[in-house]
């Protein structure tokens, strides 16, 4: 989480500094909590997991360099994307990490398709496949299709719904209309957990035991996670249309300070063990930026330009 | 007064909300946000009731306002970004494009696309989907270059009776201004001669026009003097003004900002080859963004797409022929 | 209901006749009661009813002509299509029947958006509409982003499912996990209602209270009706992939028949009465088919072959 | 034995499952009750649990199929019609064809659409999509004629490590039959001449190839020698051996099925016309459906589509030229 954080200031800053990063820079301040716990159950080289837009900590935590982020951000050549895609756009879909294409709800089938053809080669074992998904998200038929799909298949998938309130400017009331969104698991024949996103112990419980669910063969789980987005869409939007009432309500406090009072208060960590934990984060982000800074960009004249695997039948230009 | 393509934008969705109490506009943050690009700000709170924000269902909010245009509306539907329209293919070329065809009740819905590349933005918020939609029988296809057209045309489109997919392009949004708005223009369906010339032909639409307009005063310096009709509408195509124009230069290059496999430019130069084969001195050609996704990283990205300096090259070649 | 019968079944011999009819023949047999009720409790002129290909029954109801049904399929050129498409994809968009495209769940969205124009208008009045939607037709995108966005703008919505079990040849197991489709309802926030589809009694009493629901504010309503095709997905299916034990199951029971043996318990009809009503029906049938045999075929010469409606906008050939 | 072209299919399916334990096959009704058009007829008992049935999500069935393509399957997707792809149009255009470009991992998919035109079929049910898909960067795009091609170009397209979009052609399933399939044909991206001539050259795909071979038989009674291209694929286009063709004819006549507007037929000429202008001896011409959706009514129908007779007047005029 800390990392995550760390991480995500620094692009912050940077984007605002202008210069390094083109494009926008998205974050997942407030939401760290609960996709950190996510990340956290799953293991890589086991199992899947797609993050979305704001899962830089359950990304890291699942196992993905940082450097890929950097990398990505900033269109290193050397990253995973080559500087063809950026920032939260990256992914290593040999090693469990989908990239993610920006079309909401997309994911869903393409992790279900993943479970699907190791369960046909007899390798499925016990892995799991995540799929994050936003409350703005559960409204494309993307996402309902590739449910439904995994839940006929029984796919051991698990569906992370930060709902955040918000999608981009848009409040739950402009979004859907029932009462909670967990309500929707029963329509899919999939079992359903609510929990206090916000709260890290609440969601590694949760996560836990809807993953050991889905290990187990009982099929998809439908974990929804209720939080709030500190900070705008971007880093381009200030999202004033928050009311400033929501944001100073106990759910607009920051999972990250919640996690650490939690950690002091029962002992599992001192003072100085936490500045000690954000001082190597920082450190850690900051060996990779430099490294990323001397990192080559991509060079036009360099690449090969063609959008096939098989090169003999790369169209003729023109 | 001065303002800009993506001011243009919002003042015709403000003068055809106030004109017409049938428009009202249906998309993603478009009510008290103001739209991911500003392009309704304000307009939910002058027109209270008549600017909403949609679901992320982009199927559903193109079947809405076609059942909404059968009842007497005129909506404006804002995809977030064109490349998100994908999503309502579907409803755009089966049920809004069909409709009138099939049960002579027109379909007069607007569909806006923020369209094409800027720096930064990446395969997937960068698209120019005119090609696709020009191909379906049934849609009308507008690609505005201009502050003026980006204005008139947008209001025009609202006053049609068929649906029509209103490209507007990102990177003029804010670059673009123009001093005030001209009270007329032409309809939709004619081409505009942007730059007049003697001794080729540059064909082109949307932002395509500017590179190309650069492109020509660069080689202006060489003595050169390059046409360069600006399209306005990729569907229909005003064929006319274009093979009069290749009648006037005997050359022709027609530049596009889409992917090269068929689409706006290749259906130009067909044309222009079987009604006008006689009037080309040289093979007529074409440029196109490169045939591969469009790419973040901006070294990229200007190397993907055509430009001024890659608009002269294929010129040089054409004027040599 | 007898009507529709006696109407599909002159259809499906014409079909195997051959030379009439080109094309598909699709019939809603077993599906009447659930159809025909949807249709009765719905008026024209006021509601909207968007039937799919087993809705003869609610059409007619609803106040189609016949006429139209007859010549979509033997392409009148005075049909509504005009020959243009035909058999069950006819409709009069402006008399409140939207004329359906073959791709499932689109209209559900189309209907929400009439609905939305009127209320905008200021002329929505107590009007509402239905949707009809198959169990197959649930599985898609379009049908969960429309029925969203008509929950979230709490439109007078009615969503009539026909669960027959099958979509073409794929049974439910393959189409869904949840327990019972209208277990979807609450996911959207809306009012559900399951009722055996072939109990004529049952379905326009569900109808009858859904509708004043849709009709006083309370934002769309599900009914799940439980019926069997009794038939092919259309008539050049046997339907061999239907096991027989629930061909001849209680759920197999043609809803026809039922009605008519609950007709004459109750006193409602006598068999002289039902005899003549199947009669009149016959000759109804065979005028709309007399007629429309004596109508010209669209001739291609005569055709505009025009998409728009602008006819200065119409691009030059070629 | 002889075996018709969707026999072809549907034996090139069982020849890809039995050599490939990667590959399964994933559609609606596809399974036990062998598909709408019976192409899988016993697969499902042939190779139990590798040909499933799907739900009526087509975005979702594409989805699933990359995802398990990055794990190393080889899916077949079928489309119970093409025009029934719109509804996953996002996920081929903008999953699947930018996967190995973004990511370095291929996605060997096979996606077949059961495409165009049949008697009373109607405007969703007889859609020819190619066009649409060849304008989209990382998609193999293949177009069999013949029922040697049906059955050699998918079980080809298997192979590939890229996404591939088949076209079948309905109206060729019951109509095509062969002797024998020959245990060798032209790998993917070549074209064929399908008929040798030396007066003019029609560039055709699909079924029109035999209504172009017809129109040639009828010509040849006056004397003339029409050369037909079998494009076999519309992406890549092999424009070689098209250049070569109207090398030798001096004339081009380009047909195809789908709508009027960009497409197939607008690319071949644009490919023609910048390298071959020299070549050409008459302005060069498409034959496209009209634009409008197409009709049910075989009357409509017939008119609505290129065939024989409006290919032979088409010639007739190129011929005089
Ligand atoms: C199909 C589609 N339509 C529109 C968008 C544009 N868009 C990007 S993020 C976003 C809001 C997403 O909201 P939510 O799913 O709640 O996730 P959050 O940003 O709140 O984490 C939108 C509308 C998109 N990415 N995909
Ligand atoms: C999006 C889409 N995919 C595929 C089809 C082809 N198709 C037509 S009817 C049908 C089965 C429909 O089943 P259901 O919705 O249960 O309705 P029923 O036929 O049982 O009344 C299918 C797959 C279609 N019409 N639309
Ligand atoms: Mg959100
Ligand atoms: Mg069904």
């Amino acid at each position: 989480m800390t990392a995550a954080r760390v991480l995500e200031e620094k692009l912050a800053s940077l984007y605002r500094a202008g210069g390094r990063i083109v494009g926008g820079v998205y974050l997942g301040k407030g939401q760290e909590a609960f996709s950190v716990a996510l990340g956290l159950q799953l293991s890589k080289g086991r199992d899947i997991f797609a993050g979305l837009i704001r899962d830089q900590a359950g990304k890291l935590a699942f196992g993905e360099p940082m450097l890929d982020a950097t990398r990505t951000y900033l269109g290193s050549a050397l990253g995973p994307m080559r500087g063809r895609d950026g920032n939260i756009h990256r992914g290593r879909p040999k090693e469990g990490l989908p990239a993610m294409i920006s079309h909401l709800g997309s994911m869903v089938s393409v992790v279900a398709g993943m479970l699907m053809s190791r369960r046909l080669q007899g390798r499925l074992g016990d892995a799991v496949g995540a799929s994050a998904i936003g409350d703005g998200g559960t409204s494309t038929g993307a996402f309902h299709e590739g449910l439904n799909l995994a839940a006929v298949e029984k796919l051991p998938l698990i569906i992370a719904v930060a709902n955040n309130q918000y999608a981009y400017s848009t409040p739950n009331n402009r979004q859907f209309a029932c009462a909670n969104l967990v309500d929707r698991a029963k329509g899919y024949g999939v079992e359903g957990y609510e929990v206090d996103g916000k709260d890290l112990l609440a969601c590694l419980q949760v996560f836990q035991h809807a993953i050991s669910r889905a290990r187990a063969g009982h099929g998809p789980q439908m974990v929804v996670g209720s939080l709030l987005r500190l900070g705008g869409h971007g880093e381009h939007d200030d999202a004033s249309y928050i009311p400033d009432t929501i944001k100073h309500s106990e759910h607009g406090r920051d999972c990250l300070q919640l996690a650490e009072e939690c950690a002091l208060e029962r002992g599992w960590a001192t003072v100085t063990e936490l500045a000690a934990l954000r001082e190597s984060s920082q450190k850690e982000v900051d060996r990779a930026l430099a490294q990323t800074s001397r990192e080559p960009s991509p060079d036009p004249y360099k690449e090969s330009w063609r959008a096939l695997a098989t090169s003999a039948l790369v169209d003729e230009e023109k | 007064m001065s303002l800009t393509y993506l001011e243009a934008i919002r003042e015709a969705q403000y003068e055809a909300l106030r004109r017409d109490p049938r428009v009202f506009i249906y998309g993603q943050d478009i009510g008290e946000f103001g739209g991911a690009f500003k392009a309704t700000k304000r307009l939910s709170a002058e027109f209270p009731g008549r600017v909403l924000d949609s679901p992320i269902s982009e199927d559903a909010m193109v079947g809405m306002a076609i059942g909404a245009a059968v009842e007497g509306s005129r909506p404006i539907v804002e995809m977030q970004f064109a490349d998100f329209s994908s999503v309502g293919f579907n409803q755009i070329v089966n049920q809004a494009a069909t409709l009138y065809w099939r049960t002579n009740v027109p379909c007069p819905i607007v569909i806006r696309l923020p369209s094409g590349g800027t720096p930064g933005s990446g395969p997937f918020h960068s698209q120019s989907m005119e090609s696709i939609y020009a191909h379906y029988p049934g849609l009308v296809i507008l690609t505005p270059a201009t502050v003026e057209d980006a204005y008139h045309l947008l209001l025009d489109a609202v006053e049609l009776e068929d649906p029509v997919i209103f490209c507007e392009h990102k990177f003029l949004y804010y670059h673009l201004k123009a001093d005030a708005l001209p009270t007329s223009t032409l309809p939709i369906g004619k081409a505009r001669i942007a730059r007049p010339g003697r001794h080729a032909t540059v064909v082109a639409y949307s932002a395509m026009v500017h590179e190309s307009i650069r492109a020509a005063e660069e080689l202006q310096q060489d003595g050169y003097q390059i046409e360069v009709v600006d399209m306005r509408s990729v569907k229909p195509i005003d064929t006319g003004t274009i093979l009069a124009s290749v009648a006037r230069t005997g050359r022709l290059l027609c530049v596009g900002e889409s992917f090269p496999w068929g689409g706006v430019t290749a259906e130009v130069i067909s044309r222009v080859v079987a009604d006008g084969f006689h009037l080309l001195d040289a093979p007529p050609q074409r440029l196109n963004s490169k045939d591969t996704p469009i790419p973040y990283h901006p070294n990229l990205w200007r190397a993907h797409r055509p430009t001024a300096a890659s608009i002269v090259a294929e010129l040089r070649k054409l004027l040599k022929f």
